[in-house]
């Protein structure tokens, strides 16, 4: 039992801070905003170089053989700075789809490439119907003569402009039309068929919703052997609630940092807004959701391999506790910055946007206490 | 004790519902719902103005003499209803409802004459001058300065907040004419025009990226002392009457009953995959709803003690404070029932008159801007943490 | 549109507020604990005297056709004093159920005694397995040659010990042997077969659970003509909560009066407890709800006669919304008091504890929310 | 970073669980099931006193040379939380966590030859007289009075919420022997036997109907000087190192998992009608055991900083905050599974030797006292208001 950082650890932790403060300054973040590619392709390079692209990645596959624990450490960093490059896309969720359910063959060919920062992925997987359900998929995918023909529309695809390559989950039909089994398909950037209606992210970075239609692929566009995606999915899927929710817990840090700071130095009838006592309880209010929600993220980091109901529970509870604390800290941090706070004038705008669209991603609070009531056998979900 | 309207009230609903029937354009309702502000944008909402205007409904407030159409508590409470159910556009509240009663109240019968009949007609857009850089809740220490100089002031300072200040060509502000003891002394009531020079405008931005306010800025700006309402030095006085005004006269319960149907339409509909099936949905939609009959409750018990010409006491007082955290109540769902649809965000504005076709479905669009927009409710005229200072001390005797 | 009282409304209200703050004592409150009665005969018979036995029962049948904003102000009052008089059990439910089922013999022959304070009822209607769902039943009644036969379990019967007869629902048993129509008995107290297991009420006033066994009934024991009893018990339900809305109010707001007095009075570190802003913030928001909870309990009151639908909604969310207010009002009631408010030193506790009860009688706030959406067309029940 | 225990600790954990299995008797598990408060009646935690004692486990935190068993952090852990999932009784924590320690650090040799033994072995059995009327949170404004006569300290004054001062023969009292310039000099930590001539003790009710505290009177009481531990005046300080002391050493998680537990299995049995196929109990029972999971993790956060040799830093106050929070919310969620059977009252206590079949199922008894009871935790021992001051002033710096 030792929850204290490595020595390997803590330079991680330490570079990773300091090249993010260095370099997601408020004016990048400004710039930023209007960049249609949503993020900086020099800083990607920088990651590669950095070997943050490699990290989770497995050594066979010219990766770091990283966890959850260090892939949570510099998503925590990338909160702080609001960092918009498509890790989460390209490294959290989509290289380890590759690695959960690709052929060795398909590893081989797309991992190192991510790792060196040659590719970025996407992962296209929700849809308007399912709403957080992430079993339901209309999305179709039917066996050709020589390969496959999708046809639907996804919601919410993060990063997918600019991706090289699109992850899209798809049923594949039965002869007798009825769908079958998921199954994720690699498709380029550019595939025809693909209608991309690209939109700025709340609180940074770019998404998009797609239409496929008939849109033709080869037979080894096909993610590993045509076994059932869903597990993989919500292994992923759990793991990557648990980097959100590390970078959760570094953008409600940034907010009750810069709170704290705002609150001693505003003054209000003659003394700081801190001298309020209704000011300051909220503000310890804050500190201690903060740091509920940091337990929760480091709590379904270390539960990432465990078997998948426990892993389920402890991502869907960091998932909706993190939710609720986000929520009372980005709320709360607006509030005590009074009108400064609801413009977009200062940082805090960006933050809370973002801690907006954490909150949304892959299900709110409420969702993800009834995933952990069922998988408790407590409701049927 | 009865919840009932009378035959005549009935005839009066009527005759409002016919008449917004008949004059509110389908222009006017769809830009309305797209606005995620309560700032209708001139255009729409000065169309509104001339239409009420027409029927002599222009400032259903004033006093007849002044072109008020001398309506019942009951009658405002159902003209309000209406226009909530109907989804009108809002009109210059700066002016009908805030600069319009100070002046029919304090103004010199020449100011009454110039200005109020240009507020009915919708030819004069008013902007408020209250805030300052620095001041925020505690308005009393504003610093912007008024010197007298001949027949004029002279203006220097700068104002902020200024709700459609780069739309309006009058602001009623509170400058400083003199240091008084108390800060609340020496502060004098004065009207703008905003095409004087000396006059510059800085947009400001909103978390949910519209320009609904501005920084307005004063360097030796000249106005007629003639522009003065009332006594120097008594401006706190009749900026605290504008306010005693609006109490017990406004109706929220109406609009949020609206805004949370918008929000259950949408939860129903396919464009946010049944929203509503989600069992936590319904049930907060339940809540929201609940809160709302009770808000109603209270304003029908201010309105009931008005009509029988009894003092509404405490309660009033807490209403702007239910109205405020039920309004982000309903905003809240709203993001919940789009669900990652919330994740776009668009840029332009109107989004009535979009040049492009928008990444998500038209009718989500307003719905995040909503919501983050009005994190400003508890903020704005008074943030909650004033307001229970003031129910502590006022109501409470604490 | 006319909220404000009429004159005979003033003077009832006048009156039980003058009668409740002479006779309901804290010493007449701590003697009451200890009576095996719940409550006082000599008290039962004043209140027959000023006319409130009769407030709700028509004329026809020796009443003064008084309603809901009656019974409620008569309520209000009642709350204010921790009134542990059966009369909700015995006006507000039992009469009303006479009312809503009972044949016109049956009415003559129990209203009137009502009124006059010779007869007490009580309602035994819920059962453990059914929680709050006044729909199920499963308590049996068979026909038998003369009569009825009724087997089954109850659990809060509220005064029911002191009753002199007891309302028991139950299902008709079919031919085979299937349950069929809910149906009402009047089974009077010492009936053989019936056993009550009486206790103490949380809050004042006595309650039992009852078991009836191979319980014997004349066959007019019915009240009525045997046609289902649901739609009558659910709009007897529905006005009870209204009137205990307006109970649940009168406690509320002796809590906020006694713990305004008590931050004033009490000193801690050199100044009165209300000079600390958290605590003024504390106390607008219990002003508030006690508010709100006004407003909702004279809707329920003003929606008692609405259609079905209307009047439902109007009840469960005047219980919901109540409850969750009276929640707040005694936690903050009882945190505020500090060390004292946590013991029987004070009457804040059984003021608590009288709200408590308020809550969980007929379904607490998630309850009744989730009806209000039923009847509303969002969820199924 | 790993949550896992080692083989060693794996082993420890089996030597505890076996030794509870051998000597919890079922009527101690019964009886603490079946108490609806946090103190054990003497009768049952004197008993599991004395079987901590025999194995050498009767004072974990105690260092080895006073009988302390000489464990590490991760150990203690693992020995409360598994006496947790046990439902051991409590143990005089007065005596054992409290004054112990006191004496430990600060009182004479012969104090701690007389007094540590007879804590371990359960002869001696404490309370804590601190609180007096009219100090409550402001502790230090006590005002009983210790006078110097010769050897003897006359004591008088009153000290009130002494919790079971009426099964205690000993009392550890904070008392004045002079008055300093800060209301916290002159006050000293002083060892009183319960039997000494005017101490007289009046029961005081809790909310839930339990006899826990006390009033305690001194009348002109005689304690020798010998029983004061430490120097005259420098009683606060020693009361401050008691909660010092405490810091980062508790486990709450554990209990409060049992304690969810067993309102989740009352849940889903027929004996609350199912009351877990209500969604929302469901959920919230979801909410809480994730409010568990968080504070667990933060408790395990400051048992690997201390096993490191590290300070836990800020973290630890807050977890008071959180535990009393979280506690309650398990309680009300006890009171909303067993609904209206919670409206029986069972006025006798123990409940565990009842004379007379109660009104509704045994297992049901504790559910509303425990609840009524709870009250407390954010009251007693420093309110949640006065945590959250200290958590501004002392964490965030404000």
């Amino acid at each position: 039992m030792d929850l204290t950082l490595s020595d390997e650890q803590r330079l991680l932790r330490e570079s990773a801070d300091r090249f993010v403060a260095e370099t997601f300054t408020s004016e990048h973040r400004k710039k930023a905003v209007n960049d249609p590619l949503g993020y900086s392709p020099a800083i990607w390079k920088q990651f590669a170089e950095l070997g943050w692209l490699a990290l989770p990645i497995a050594e066979a596959h010219g990766g770091l053989g990283g966890g959850a624990i260090e892939i949570g450490l510099l998503m925590e960093a990338f909160g702080r700075g609001l960092v918009s490059e498509p890790f989460l896309s390209t490294v959290v969720i989509g290289a380890a789809l590759v690695a959960e359910c690709g052929t060795e063959a398909q590893k081989q060919a797309i991992l190192p490439r991510i790792a060196e920062g040659a590719l970025t992925l996407a992962f296209a997987h929700s849809e308007r119907a399912a709403r957080f359900d992430l079993a339901r998929v209309d999305t179709t995918a039917t066996k050709t003569a020589d390969g496959w023909r999708l046809n639907g529309s996804k919601v919410a695809v993060l990063d997918g402009a600019a991706a090289n390559q699109i992850i899209v989950s798809a049923r594949i039909a039965n002869a007798n039309g009825a769908s079958g089994k998921l199954a994720l398909f690699l498709v380029p950037a550019g595939t025809p068929g693909l209608t991309l209606r690209d939109y700025a992210r709340l609180g940074g970075g770019r998404g998009c919703n797609l239409d496929l239609r008939d849109v033709q692929l080869p037979a080894d566009a096909l993610l590993g052997d045509g076994s059932d995606a869903l597990p993989a999915i919500e292994t992923v899927v759990d793991r990557a609630m648990a980097a959100l929710g590390a970078e959760a817990v570094g953008i409600m840090q940034t907010l009750l940092d810069t709170t704290l700071e705002y609150t001693k130095m505003r003054k209000q009838f003659g003394r700081p807004l801190s001298a309020n006592q209704v000011i300051r309880h909220r503000l310890a209010d804050v500190a201690m959701q903060v740091d509920e929600a940091r337990s929760m993220a480091l709590r379904a980091a270390l539960m990432a391999n465990a078997e998948p109901v426990a892993r389920s529970r402890a991502a869907s509870g960091a998932k909706a506790k993190i939710g609720k604390c986000a929520r009372f800290v980005a709320e709360q941090a607006v509030q005590l910055h009074g009108a400064m706070g609801v413009t977009e004038e200062l940082d805090i705008g960006a933050y809370f946007k973002r801690l907006l669209a954490f909150d949304t991603l892959f299900g709110g609070s409420a969702h993800h206490y009834r995933r952990h009531a069922a998988l408790s056998g407590r409701v049927h979900a | 004790m009865d919840l009932t309207f009378s035959a005549e009230e009935r005839a009066f609903e009527q005759e409002v519902r016919d008449y917004i029937a008949e004059s509110l354009t389908p222009e006017m309702k769809r830009a309305t719902a797209l606005t995620p502000s309560v700032f209708s944008d001139p255009d729409i909402g000065m169309a509104w103005q001339r239409a009420l205007h027409k029927k002599g409904w222009g400032a259903p407030g004033w006093p007849v003499e002044h072109g008020g159409p001398d309506w019942t508590p009951a009658q405002r409470w159902i003209f309000e209803a209406e226009c909530a159910r109907a989804g009108v556009p809002n009109v210059n509240v700066m002016g009908v409802k805030m600069v319009g009663p100070v002046i029919i109240g304090f103004g010199s019968r020449e100011q009454q004459n110039f200005y109020l009949p240009r507020i009915l007609s919708g030819e004069d857009y008013w902007c408020q001058g209250y805030s300052e850089p620095g001041s925020g809740s505690d308005l009393a220490s504003l610093k912007t300065r008024a010197v007298r100089d001949g027949d004029d002031y002279v203006i220097n300072g700068t104002k902020i907040w200024t709700t459609h200040a780069h739309h309006a060509n009058r602001m009623f502000a509170l400058v400083r004419t003199n240091e008084g003891e108390r800060q609340q002394d020496g502060i004098s009531f004065i009207l703008i025009d905003m095409k004087t020079p000396g006059i510059t405008t800085r947009p400001i931005l909103t978390i949910g990226g519209d320009h609904e306010v501005n920084q307005v800025f004063f360097d030796d700006v000249r106005v007629p002392v003639a522009n003065r309402v009332g006594e120097e030095g008594k401006g706190w006085t009749y900026g605290k009457y504008l306010l005693e005004f609006e109490r017990g006269s406004g109706i929220a319960s109406a609009k949020l009953r609206e805004a949370l149907k918008t929000i259950t339409d949408l939860a129903g509909s396919e464009v946010t995959g049944r929203a509503i099936e989600d069992p936590d949905i319904a049930m907060r939609m339940s809540e929201v709803e609940v809160d709302i009959d009770a808000l109603e409750m209270t304003e029908l018990r201010v309105l009931s003690a008005l009509q029988t010409g009894q003092n509404p006491g405490a309660v009033s007082s807490l209403i702007k404070l239910r109205v405020s955290e039920i309004r982000q109540a309903v905003t809240r769902l709203g993001v919940d029932v789009i669900g990652q649809d919330g994740l776009a965000v668009e840029p332009a504005r109107p989004f009535y008159r979009l040049n492009h076709e928008p990444a998500i479905p038209e009718e989500l669009l307003p719905v995040v801007p909503e919501y983050l927009n009005g994190r400003a409710y508890t903020i704005f005229g008074g943030s909650s943490e004033i307001q229970r200072d003031i129910i502590a001390k006022m109501v409470l005797g604490l």
